[in-house]
């Protein structure tokens, strides 16, 4: 039966990962020959689209900003010891409500004023979204696993109702509202680095990302820096100690799930103020359910979850430029090949800790871990 | 005489510790063998390396002189070995019956199996005293009928080796000895027995051979007749250990003045509508430590939930610190209690004592977080301080492993147990004028039972109260000035400490270990 | 039409009908969910595990032409994955909801790439012939039912005439409901579950039962996904389970991890699906101003009603105590 | 220099090219414009709102062009790219994009619907009609009311019944909804059913099958699908449109109704049976009046509503 495998702090956050991507390749490389395509060309256009270009690795951390957010709605409502599979529909109306704020005052406010209302739109807007199933969860028993997937679909209707009914321009065709002015358009880094004199290449990287950054260090702080984070992750781990220690469970859930829904909400703040500059049906796709493994691969620890989304922005951006460069290579392998490096760096993430384990060991005993270890991680 | 068990060589070690080192263990058939350490000894884990429980890293196993390797507990069970775990191995939401069956089920449909597996428990219950209500699930058991259920579960699978580890913690002294005269029996019919437990007198009155172990190595190993009580904790501690009454008994008038805490008519009822407080009326005064005697499942921790504000009466009314607290009105929370310098060790130290994923010094703070020492502005934590106090804690309680980083969940129960007393009792900025515990020494170490006695006996001398609730009848003589007895819910009695004596509390609770726990039939209570 | 729409038989025989057909592949996946979770795993999967059981029958089916093959090529498939799911969560401590999540993630594009490459029909498998196909049942007497009033729709329509998956679904209720709780195997799963340091001690292989369960949990998946695409369609389309994995495991959490209240919870998304999928195009009552209600309005009523149903229930749902945690010794 | 023309680049729109629909067609004219031609072709299906101009900016700075967009929803993204890249010609289907660069191309679904709509209400034994759409959005509104129209036309006392499919994309390929969105409308006495709602269309011909209805299919010629069971097929010639696209784009807004051919209703072997002489006769007649203007079929997007 499995024993638990004692590493390291840095192998088992540094080297095992990097070993389990090495995997995760190379199963893929398999699965690609498998199907009469180079591997070796494959692999290196996944990592040269995600890494090699400015423009690609923009996209990169542009898709990383969404995960970020998302990763993190669920971290928090886990470290409370909540299943948060509502990221998708606190995403789409926090988008919603960011929308209706610009909407209704793009014409009025310079975007100085305008943009932080938005961020604050975005994330009341998921924070309600999710305010409902916590508050159900706690006082009524309703499963938040449950709840949340129904606000999911809830939530895509209620989008798609506003667009074609109320928000979309009369007479056009297309489901979305009318563009943003200028003032609700969150700089993109292009704009900012040109005003450097740098050049950059035109791509959907903006200021979002500084604000996922800000995200990130600010849940970790707040988890492991503050009273009210330390109050969360013991109602999380052990509800009846925090009761013995006079903290409320139902507040700290409802704060959690709050928590959650505001960071959800902003990836409205990427995708609409900061790329397509109105609202659209399907900004989201899947983002929310993706900030699931985003998250637990990133062991629900925000440095951990900013290495994932850079993972999966990777795969993303890596992904496209391979049906770019490769036509036979379609949407679909794509999507394969994620799976099967989600799989392999993810759920199989500790296949290789018992080996990696013994191997410490015995090199342990011959005093020369570090070095050799560090080259098998890059092997 | 030929060996049942002989264990040489054993190591074992979990991450950084070293829970047995090359221990060595020779047990003769058809005898009891009494194992005794300090807590994190490494007594369980060398016993569970016997169950196949654990896998040793070094070391062999014989059993009836022929080596074997026991790479599970079905394989343990193969070579007749069962085991009483220390930590329950019980199925929460299964009925007591199925705990007992599963993996011996005589039938793969529940049905007839469980007709016939009640057929022999009965039998079983009745001629080992040991009585469980079948039906009920276990979560509905209190912890000393689920420690009978343990026991019986390996009794049931009729072991020729049986492994006992810690199994009186819970029992009251009737329970013990009846299960004692069990235990003989068994020896008499060629079972061989190992016993582990904290209390000597056990040791002395039914082994033949003791085993003394100390941070994983065995200290001692000799026959009853040539060691004694003292012998024994001085090898478990390495040093002299007072146990027992240490001061005279208190004059009458030692509760004098006025009291910190008094509770009139306190009644609580379960969701079942069952009463588990009825009419419940005590006062606390400074200086005085106040016993609760009785058998578990009597009230006691409902009395020490309520009086912590762990849950509120429907009955009755409460005087904490010059404020009144009634039932239906506003009653006391867990915050204000500790703002009103109340200090609670709860029972159930796994439960509610610590977060166990958290490192040592988070859970060392809990219920102390908002303190000013701990949080400073904008709720910002102040870790060092805690870390620094955590390790004071550990200095002053000698808790070990010293490592404040350490998860919760790597210390030993005994280890653990210290934390949290440490936790109550040093309540940074203002010291508890009142304490609440729980079983405070319940698995704890010889030597750890003197030093947290010591510290309650301080406590008592610095003017502050406390309020006592032990189901081990010494613990109670030892240090309470006056003892109450409770049953099914109410105060059977009071009884100065002079007038104490285990004959004479085992009296007043004996009315309640007949039919343990919340009965069926509540008294009517009287108006 | 809507005053008179709740007296008439026709609409209650097709509703009830329809209901039961939309519940099935839900059924099935809540009741392959139930084992597995009985038994400590999480299943985030049964999306994928479905997905792709589903293209391996509608393949099969089409290539080898019998339906006993699409079936068992489908079971392996799902047992396979199964198998995988336990390697990495059941011998090794992977994370079971990351694996889920990976498993549906390959199954969305593997399903969509083979059928490519098998049969250049953009994904889907070509049409099956009824031969391949599960026939209704009892149509006969449903015909014969079909002329007496009220009786005719109301049994006739709404519980004849499907085919044998559906009263097969229906049927492994009680089955999977003995199978857990009337059994030795079924206690030493929701042991397993709940405490599995108890299950270990008692001698018993942990995972040797979560396997187990496993097992059943790819087989059930299995029968939903041929279900799909064996009765209800008659070749695969893809991404053709359209999220009815994750309504079933919510169906089966609604159900509190039982096998009978996950079927009462699958029945009622199937009915509210049905209900909704009727109400389209009723007109709002003149008190509010008539008009027709917004389709997205009825669109969203089946999620609405399920969360203020659950909001009336009183009793938490308790999941199995160590569902989720992988089982290891040493704290 | 037209000689020199590029290679003509598609970007398609969520659907992906295997979508049963428009972006199949579309994907089906480039094809035959590789066959015809003999030149090949790039084309990209976005997994993402962002790939849209991404693809589309990476086409353009290979040179590729014309750059077509298939499907409503590529407007801004062609907007945007075509002003960056103004010496490269674009394309868009299904919306006006306004640029010296780009050539638009509409259809009237509404007519062609307006067709099938006719046979449906004429095959129909029970006077009951359904329609099945994906998605509650404009664009199959105007499939919609066209229909609604046609059908009223042959039959004044007609019972039209329509739903949609759902709110998410699964909505285009949830065969197994679109099966019980037909059943519920057979239950109700309909017996012909149009859908146009992608993937989910095959599961509503396949109830149709199952229960011996009649189903009209959409977009391309599906009359292939079921023999005996569909009817007709509402054409929407998209890759007719991408094909000249791709070959020659002329800056402004092509609209493409029955006279250009655009939309149609299908005839071949599979359905030569099920529309009788007359049938056709009177249907014929209609499309030549609305040719004529003699017709006027009402537009959906005109104002927002189905008024006829
Ligand atoms: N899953 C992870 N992935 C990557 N890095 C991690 C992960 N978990 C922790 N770390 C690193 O370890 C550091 C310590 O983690 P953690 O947040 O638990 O520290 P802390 O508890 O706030 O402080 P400490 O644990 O040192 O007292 C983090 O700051 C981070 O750099
Ligand atoms: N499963 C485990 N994982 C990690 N460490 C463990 C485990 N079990 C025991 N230990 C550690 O091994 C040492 C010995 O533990 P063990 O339970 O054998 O002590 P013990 O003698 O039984 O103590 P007690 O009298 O409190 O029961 C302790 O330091 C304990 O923290
Ligand atoms: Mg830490
Ligand atoms: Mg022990």
């Amino acid at each position: 039966m499995s024993r638990p495998v004692e590493l390291p702090r840095w192998l088992e956050l540094g080297v095992l990962p990097l070993l389990n991507l090495a995997l995760a390749l190379a199963v893929s490389g398999v699965v690609v020959a498998a199907i009469g395509l180079d591997p070796r060309q494959v692999i290196t256009l996944l990592v040269q689209g995600a890494f090699g270009s400015a423009a690609g690795l923009s996209y990169t951390l542009y898709y990383a900003t969404t995960f970020v957010f998302t990763g993190l709605a669920v971290a928090v409502a886990f470290h409370g010891g909540l299943f948060n599979i509502g990221g998708e529909g606190q995403a789409m109306v926090g988008g919603l409500c960011a929308a209706l704020a610009a909407l209704a005052c793009d014409r009025v406010l310079p975007a100085g004023l305008m943009l932080p209302l938005m961020v604050v739109a975005g994330a009341f807007g998921g924070m309600a979204w999710a305010a409902v199933p916590a508050a159900l969860q706690a006082w009524r028993g309703s499963h938040i696993v449950i709840t949340t997937i129904m606000f999911n679909f809830i939530a895509s209707a209620l989008l798609a109702w506003l667009l074609v009914n109320v928000l979309r321009e009369p007479g056009s065709m297309s489901v979305e509202s009318r563009g943003f002015a200028e003032s609700a358009h969150m700089p993109g880094v292009h704009e900012l680095l040109a005003r450097l004199g740098i050049e950059w290449p035109s791509t959907p990287l903006n200021l979002s990302v500084l604000l996922a950054v800000a995200a990130a260090v600010g849940v970790w702080l707040f988890l492991w820096r503050t009273r009210a984070g330390y109050a969360l992750r013991a109602v999380g781990h052990a509800p009846q100690a925090a009761h013995y220690a006079g903290i409320a469970p139902r507040w700290q859930l409802m704060r959690a799930m709050m928590i959650a829904g505001a960071l959800a909400g902003c990836v409205g703040i990427n995708e609409l103020a900061g790329v397509q500059h109105r609202l659209l049906l399907d900004f989201v796709v899947g983002a929310g359910f993706t900030g699931i493994a985003v998250s637990l691969i990133g062991r629900n620890h925000p440095v951990g979850i900013v290495l994932a989304a850079l993972l999966f922005g990777a795969l993303y951006q890596g992904g496209a430029e391979l049906s770019f460069e490769i036509p036979a290579f379609s949407r679909d392998m794509v999507t394969t090949l994620q799976g099967f490096i989600v799989l392999f760096s993810g759920a199989m993430a500790m296949v290789l800790a018992p080996t990696l384990a013994r191997l410490h060991g015995w090199w342990r005993r011959r005093g020369a871990a570090a070095g050799v270890a560090g080259e098998a991680g890059h092997g | 005489m030929t060996l049942a068990v002989e264990m040489k060589g054993i190591c074992k070690r979990f991450g950084a510790v070293q829970a047995n080192r090359a221990v060595d263990l020779r047990v003769a058939r058809a005898t009891v063998h009494g194992i005794v350490g300090e807590n994190g000894a490494g007594k369980s884990t060398l016993m569970s390396i016997l169950y196949g429980f654990y896998q040793a890293d070094e070391g062999e196993i014989r059993i009836e002189g022929r080596a074997v390797r026991i790479d599970g507990a079905r394989a343990a069970m193969g070579h007749g070995i069962g085991m009483v775990h220390q930590h329950f191995m019980l199925v929460d939401n299964l009925s007591a019956l199925d705990n007992v069956m599963l993996g011996a089920e005589p039938d793969w449909r529940l049905g007839p199996a469980r007709e016939r597996v009640r057929a022999d428990l009965e039998r079983l219950m009745a001629d080992t005293g040991l009585q469980v209500r079948l039906d009920q699930p276990v979560e509905a058991l209190p912890v000393g009928e689920c420690q009978r259920l343990e026991i019986l579960k390996a009794l049931y699978r009729g072991a020729r080796i049986l492994i006992l580890d810690e199994p009186t913690a819970v029992l009251t002294p009737q329970e013990t000895e009846q299960l004692f005269a069990t235990l003989r029996r068994l020896r008499a019919a060629g079972t061989t027995l190992l016993l582990i437990t904290h209390k000597l007198k056990e040791i002395m009155a039914l082994c033949d051979q003791v085993t003394v172990m100390r941070q994983g190595a065995v200290v001692l190993d000799c026959p009853i007749g040539q060691t004694s009580l003292d012998g024994l904790a001085q090898a478990m501690v390495g040093r002299q250990v007072q146990l027992g009454r240490q001061d005279a008994p208190p004059v009458a008038a030692a509760s004098a003045g006025a009291p910190l805490l008094r509770a009139e008519g306190l009644g609580w009822r379960d969701a079942q509508g069952v009463p588990r407080l009825d009419g419940v009326s005590l006062a606390l005064h400074p200086g005085e430590i106040v016993g609760i005697a009785g058998v578990s499942g009597n009230g006691q921790s409902e009395l020490l939930e309520v009086l912590a504000g762990l849950c509120a009466p429907q009955a009755g009314t409460l005087d904490l610190g010059g404020r009144r607290f009634t039932a239906g009105g506003r009653w006391l929370d867990p915050q204000t209690a500790r703002a009103l310098r109340l200090a609670h060790v709860p029972e159930d130290r796994h439960r509610l004592g610590l977060v166990l994923p958290f490192a040592a010094w988070e859970s060392a703070v809990l219920g102390h977080e908002r303190r000013a020492r701990y949080s400073g502005p904008l709720g910002w934590l102040r870790r060092t301080v805690m870390r620094e106090d955590t390790r004071r804690m550990m200095e002053d309680w000698d808790v070990r492993p010293r490592d404040p980083q350490l998860r919760s969940a790597k210390f030993s129960g005994g280890n653990q147990q210290k934390l949290v007393l440490a936790r109550e009792a040093m309540a940074p900025e203002q010291p508890p004028q009142l304490l609440l515990v729980g079983q405070p020494t319940r698995g704890v170490d010889i030597g750890a039972i003197e030093f947290i006695h010591g510290r309650l006996r301080a406590m008592r001398a610095a003017g502050g109260a406390v309020l006592l609730v032990s189901s081990e009848l010494d613990e109670i003589l030892a240090l309470a000035d006056r003892v109450i007895v409770m049953d099914r819910g109410r105060i059977a009695g009071e009884l100065p400490i002079t007038d104490c004596t285990e004959t004479a509390l085992g009296r007043l609770m004996a009315g309640a270990s007949a039919h343990e726990g919340p009965s069926p039939s509540p008294h009517p209570s009287p108006t | 039409m809507a005053d008179t729409l709740w007296l008439d038989p026709v609409f209650w025989g097709g509703l009830l009908g329809s209901t039961l057909r939309v519940s099935v592949p839900l059924v099935l996946c809540a009741l392959a969910a139930t084992l597995s979770e009985r038994a400590g795993v999480i299943d985030l999967g049964l999306e994928g595990k479905m997905l792709l059981c589903a293209f391996t029958a509608g393949a099969v089916g089409a290539l080898g032409g019998s339906m006993a093959l699409a079936l068992l090529a489908a079971l392996a498939v799902g047992i396979v994955l199964s198998m995988v799911h336990g390697y990495g969560c059941v011998s090794h401590t992977g994370d079971q909801v990351v694996m889920g999540m990976a498993i549906t993630m390959i199954a969305a594009g593997l399903t969509v790439v083979l059928g490519i490459a098998g049969f250049h029909q953009g994904g889907q498998t070509p049409p099956l012939s009824d031969a391949v196909r599960l026939a209704p049942l009892g149509g006969g007497l449903r015909t014969a039912l079909a002329g007496v009033p009220g009786l005719g729709p109301l049994v006739g329509d709404a519980l004849l005439g499907h085919n044998a998956l559906v009263y097969l679904a229906f049927a492994l209720v009680p089955a999977v409901w003995w199978l857990l709780f009337r059994t030795r195997y079924g206690l030493r799963l929701r042991a397993t579950g709940d405490n599995p340091a108890m299950v270990d001690a008692a001698g018993l292989s942990v995972r040797g039962l979560r396997y187990s369960a496993l097992a059943l949990n790819g087989g059930l998946c299995a029968l939903a996904g041929s279900y799909l695409v064996l009765a209800q369609n008659a070749n695969f389309v893809p991404h053709m389970t359209a999220g009815r994995g994750y309504m079933a495991l919510a169906a089966m959490i609604f159900g509190k991890w039982h096998p009978v209240g996950a079927l009462w919870a699958c029945l009622l998304f199937g009915f509210l699906d049905a209900l909704a999928i009727r109400l389209q195009g009723v007109a709002l009552p003149a008190a509010l101003g008539g008009g027709a209600v917004p389709v997205q309005a009825i669109q969203a009523l089946p999620y609405v009603l399920t969360v203020v149903l659950l909001a009336g229930f009183i009793g938490r749902a308790r999941a199995p105590a160590a569902l989720g945690v992988p089982y290891v010794k040493e704290r | 220099a037209p000689a020199a023309r590029a290679e003509p680049g598609v970007v398609y729109d969520m659907g992906g090219k295997f979508d049963k629909s428009f972006n199949e067609a579309a994907y089906n004219g480039m094809e035959k414009y590789k066959k015809d031609t003999g030149k090949g072709y790039v084309d990209f299906e976005i997994a993402n709102e962002s790939q849209r101009e991404q693809a589309m900016r990476r086409m353009a700075q290979k040179g590729v062009s014309p750059i077509i967009g298939v499907g409503f929803s590529q407007a801004s993204a062609i907007e945007k790219t075509a002003k960056e890249f103004p010496k490269l010609q674009f394309g868009i289907i299904d919306m006006v994009v306004k640029a010296p660069n780009v050539e638009s191309v509409v259809f009237k679904e509404q007519e062609g619907s307006f067709l099938v709509g006719m046979i449906a209400a004429l095959s129909s034994k029970t006077g009951k009609v359904g329609f099945i759409g994906g998605m509650d959005i404009p664009l199959i509104r105007k499939f919609q009311c066209g229909y609604e129209q046609g059908a009223r036309y042959a039959n004044p006392k007609v019972e039209v019944t329509g739903n949609m499919t759902g709110t998410t994309p699964a909505a285009w390929g949830d065969p197994t909804r679109g099966g019980e969105l037909a059943k519920a409308q057979f239950a109700k006495g309909v017996d012909v059913i149009f859908a146009a709602a992608g993937g989910t269309g095959i599961g509503v011909y396949q109830a149709a099958k199952d229960a011996g209805k009649y189903a009209i299919g959409v977009d391309s010629n599906q009359n292939h699908l079921h023999p005996g069971t569909m009817l007709t097929s509402m054409v929407k010639r998209v890759d007719v449109a991408v094909l000249n696209l791709s070959q020659k784009t002329t800056p402004g807004i092509t609209v493409l109704g029955l006279k250009e051919g655009g939309v149609d209703y299908a005839m071949d072997t599979h359905n030569a049976k099920l529309i009788g002489a007359d049938l056709k006769k009177k249907v014929d007649a209609a499309k030549a009046d609305i040719i004529a203007g003699k017709i006027k079929v009402a537009d959906y997007m005109a104002d927002n509503a189905c008024k006829y």
